[in-house]
């Protein structure tokens, strides 16, 4: 008597589990479906394009490659003409339209190296940061004005009037003595040894490992 | 249910098969979590005959193509994931073992055949395992089992194939077991 | 999140303690659930004790709802997971002789594992015979080479090849799974008792 | 098989697990901004398509300006007809529903801020989410004796 009463209960037993598995299969079904959509999320992309460190300003970058700094690479973003008109030293041209491409992500999506993306103004520099960033691509930059900004202020900077504060015209002769390291002669200065102007070698960018595919198999 | 005579003999109870299924298939979906690949189990095999092979006759295993695959001079073959899980296996099968007292050396046979015959047939299985798990990459928890989680096509046709062949042959080798 | 380690969320030197520790619950679980003893993983071809396709089949079904639950939560992203590669013919005569080696031994690899471990001296033949198979393919290597690497269709999965969605296919798969654990309760009551 | 007797296990195990199978499915909150535009497409689109439109095309019944600058330039001069929504804060409740509710009505949404440059971040992040009826107005908005000139670039 009790073994039957067993095997019925028991058969319940496995009626109902057999229940949750179709239950668990089926309440896929009935998720609403939604585009599962690529890069980081929306608002973590409006954080970042509206923080303070995602430009660089002119005096910062012509600070560093002053001083030889080897942690970052220029990537222009306007197309090859105007990259062989005049663009900054050891800068690597990738165009706008180029920017997602595979040997293109090799210089972008890394973290050896900070990143600072520049054009005219920075106006194709922000859509090609803003793109990248959705990506999830670490540690990139925008060069504030471009390279109009940099003529501007590295290039020929503005003398600055008696009423300026002495900010100014430490500003000013700190940029003087960056144009002069970038190659411009000035007439009043008085001709010292002119400091031979140290080419900085080729940055090589050290590719990095892709992302680890998942090796699998048995 | 007639109550089995040899109960010191069928003593040991194991788990019920929903609640081992249930587990190992968190297990794998635990293990794809982590490390974005299935289980295995055949690889360790071969990584071990590449291991032996290459340490016994170096220049034979450089230029078979087979070997060469496997061998990088910076890590030994025997250094794959799969070699750790399979030591896991074993360390895992023996804590199990050891809690309800399977633990003993013996072979395990139908008692109509002779110990001889079961290790011979034993062999042949083996062999013909091994042979069919390098071809089709895989071996059931590898590809069959890891593949059917995510779905693959290989792991599905590997998984039909391996109980289809199984019962194609079962007729042959029913004397074993029956 | 997606795979942890592939996308470095945990370092890449936790590969192997984890592999480790994978496969100590790997082995704990088939053992437990019985697959040390080759009568009883042979009982599938026979008909006397199913814990194979019970095992089989709610490990697979649960896994697949699982990672696809994960997937569709954001937990995982079923894209970075490695996908069994298709070598059509390949996956065929392999299967079938990997299914005549395990009616004929009674063991697949991890269950010979397993049943080492606990001191089956058959199993450790088989596991032998397994060096011998795959040291056999290797030296043979070039007779198998076309059916080894030929036919590749990719990392393709059913939704490719079928054109069916998942969470319909996980809902068939899973009624099959059902019937078929209630059939083989039927085919056991009719078949001989064997006592093991 | 006296395995298949011992059911507490699995009973408890299959109800925890669909157990954390609702809980996951109820606490999951679907993303409220979703981009409508993969990053390959947006490359294609914004490198072809012309996303100006000058001071004096705009008079135009369903052309809506919208000033991207903070509420305090935004007091002290703005466009005729323009809407306020601050830049940093363009996914808040408020300013999503603006924006959504000028898509239903097919409204042709034209952003401007102090110049093209400030405007561009916006531009690119709306037009991603979907918003693809969206234009830049080409201007320099600057103050003498805080009166609004506004500028037009070429």
């Amino acid at each position: 008597m009790i073994n039957r009463k067993l095997a019925k209960f028991l058969s319940l037993q496995y009626v109902v589990l057999a229940l949750i598995l179709i239950l668990a299969a089926a309440g896929l079904l009935l998720l609403p479906k939604y585009v599962k959509h690529e890069g980081i999320d929306t608002k973590e992309l409006l954080s970042n394009t509206f923080s303070n460190e995602r430009y660089i300003s002119t005096d910062e970058l012509a600070n560093n490659i002053v001083n030889q700094d080897p942690s970052f690479i220029l990537i222009d973003v306007r197309d090859s003409i105007s990259f062989k008109k005049n663009s900054l030293p050891n800068a690597i041209n990738i165009p706008l339209k180029k920017i997602l491409n595979e040997e293109a992500s090799a210089y972008l999506d890394q973290d050896q190296f900070d990143v600072v993306l520049y054009s005219n103004t920075n106006f194709y520099a922000d859509q090609a940061w803003m793109l990248c960033n959705r990506l999830g691509y670490k540690n990139l930059r925008v060069l504030k004005g471009g390279i109009n900004e940099w003529f501007h202020t590295i290039i020929n900077p503005t003398k600055p009037t008696e009423n300026m504060p002495a900010t100014a015209f430490e500003l000013y002769s700190f940029r003087k003595a960056a144009s002069m390291y970038f190659g411009v002669a000035y007439l009043d200065a008085i001709p010292k040894k002119v400091v031979k102007k140290v080419v900085r070698k080729k940055v090589k960018t050290v590719k990095k490992k892709k992302k680890k595919k998942p090796e699998g198999g048995c | 249910m007639k109550k089995f005579d040899n109960t010191k003999q069928n003593r040991h109870i194991y788990w019920n098969p929903y609640f081992g299924g249930l587990l190992l298939g968190l297990l794998i979906i635990f293990t794809f979590y982590i490390t974005g690949r299935g289980l295995g189990a055949s690889g360790a095999m071969k990584s071990s005959v590449v291991a032996i092979v290459d340490t016994v006759t170096p220049k034979h295993a450089e230029n078979n193509a087979y070997y060469s695959k496997f061998i990088n001079d910076d890590k030994s073959p025997l250094n794959t994931w799969l070699v750790l899980e399979a030591l896991g296996v074993l360390v895992g099968a023996f804590l199990s073992g050891a809690l309800t007292g399977r633990i003993k050396l013996k072979v395990q046979h139908s008692p109509k055949i002779t110990k001889k015959r079961r290790l011979i047939f034993a062999l042949i299985g083996g062999i013909l395992f091994g042979l069919g798990a390098q071809i089709a990459r895989g071996c059931t928890s590898g590809a069959a089992l890891s593949g059917a989680a995510v779905l693959s096509t290989g792991g599905f046709i590997t998984m039909i194939t391996i109980f289809g062949g199984g019962y194609l042959f079962a007729y042959f080798f029913r004397k074993n077991w029956i | 999140m997606g795979p942890l380690i592939p996308n470095e969320l945990i370092p890449y030197e936790w590969n192997n303690i984890i592999a480790l520790l994978i496969g100590i619950a790997f082995g704990y679980i088939l053992e437990a659930s019985g697959f040390s003893s080759s009568r009883k993983l042979a009982g599938v071809f026979y008909g006397y004790d199913f814990v194979v396709l019970k095992v089989f089949f709610t490990a697979a079904i649960v896994s697949i709802i699982g990672l696809l639950y994960m997937d569709y939560l954001g937990y995982v992203d079923i894209g970075q997971l490695y996908i069994h590669p298709t070598y059509l013919w390949g996956a065929i005569i392999g299967g079938i002789i990997m299914g005549a080696g395990f009616v004929a031994g009674g063991f697949c690899p991890g269950t010979s594992l397993c049943g080492v471990a606990i001191g089956k001296i058959d199993a450790m033949v088989y596991v032998v015979g397994i060096m011998i198979g795959v040291f056999i393919f290797s030296e043979l290597y070039t007779f198998f080479e076309p059916i080894y690497n030929g036919y590749f269709q990719g990392n393709i999965t059913l939704m490719d090849s079928l054109g069916v969605s998942p969470f319909w296919f996980i809902l068939f798969f899973t009624i099959f799974g059902v019937v078929a654990f209630a059939a083989s309760d039927l085919v056991r009551k009719r078949v001989k008792k064997v006592f093991y | 098989m006296k395995e298949l007797e011992k059911t507490k296990r699995i009973s408890i195990a299959a109800i925890l697990a669909i157990l954390a199978i609702v809980i996951a499915v109820l606490s999951f909150k679907k993303p409220k901004h979703l981009y409508a535009i993969n990053t390959k497409d947006t490359l294609e689109k914004i490198t072809t398509y012309d996303y100006f439109i000058s001071l004096d095309k705009i008079n135009n019944p369903d052309y809506v300006l919208v000033d991207l600058r903070n509420q305090h330039e935004f007091d002290k001069g703005h466009l005729k007809g323009a809407i306020h929504v601050y830049a940093p804060e363009i996914l808040s409740e408020i300013n999503s529903d603006i924006l959504k509710d000028l898509k239903e009505n097919s409204k042709k949404i034209i952003l401007y801020a102090t110049n093209p440059n400030e405007a561009i971040s916006s531009y690119m992040l709306l037009y991603q989410l979907g918003y693809d009826d969206i234009k830049i107005l080409c201007v320099e908005n600057s103050y003498h004796q805080n009166k609004l000139i506004t500028k037009m670039l070429v």
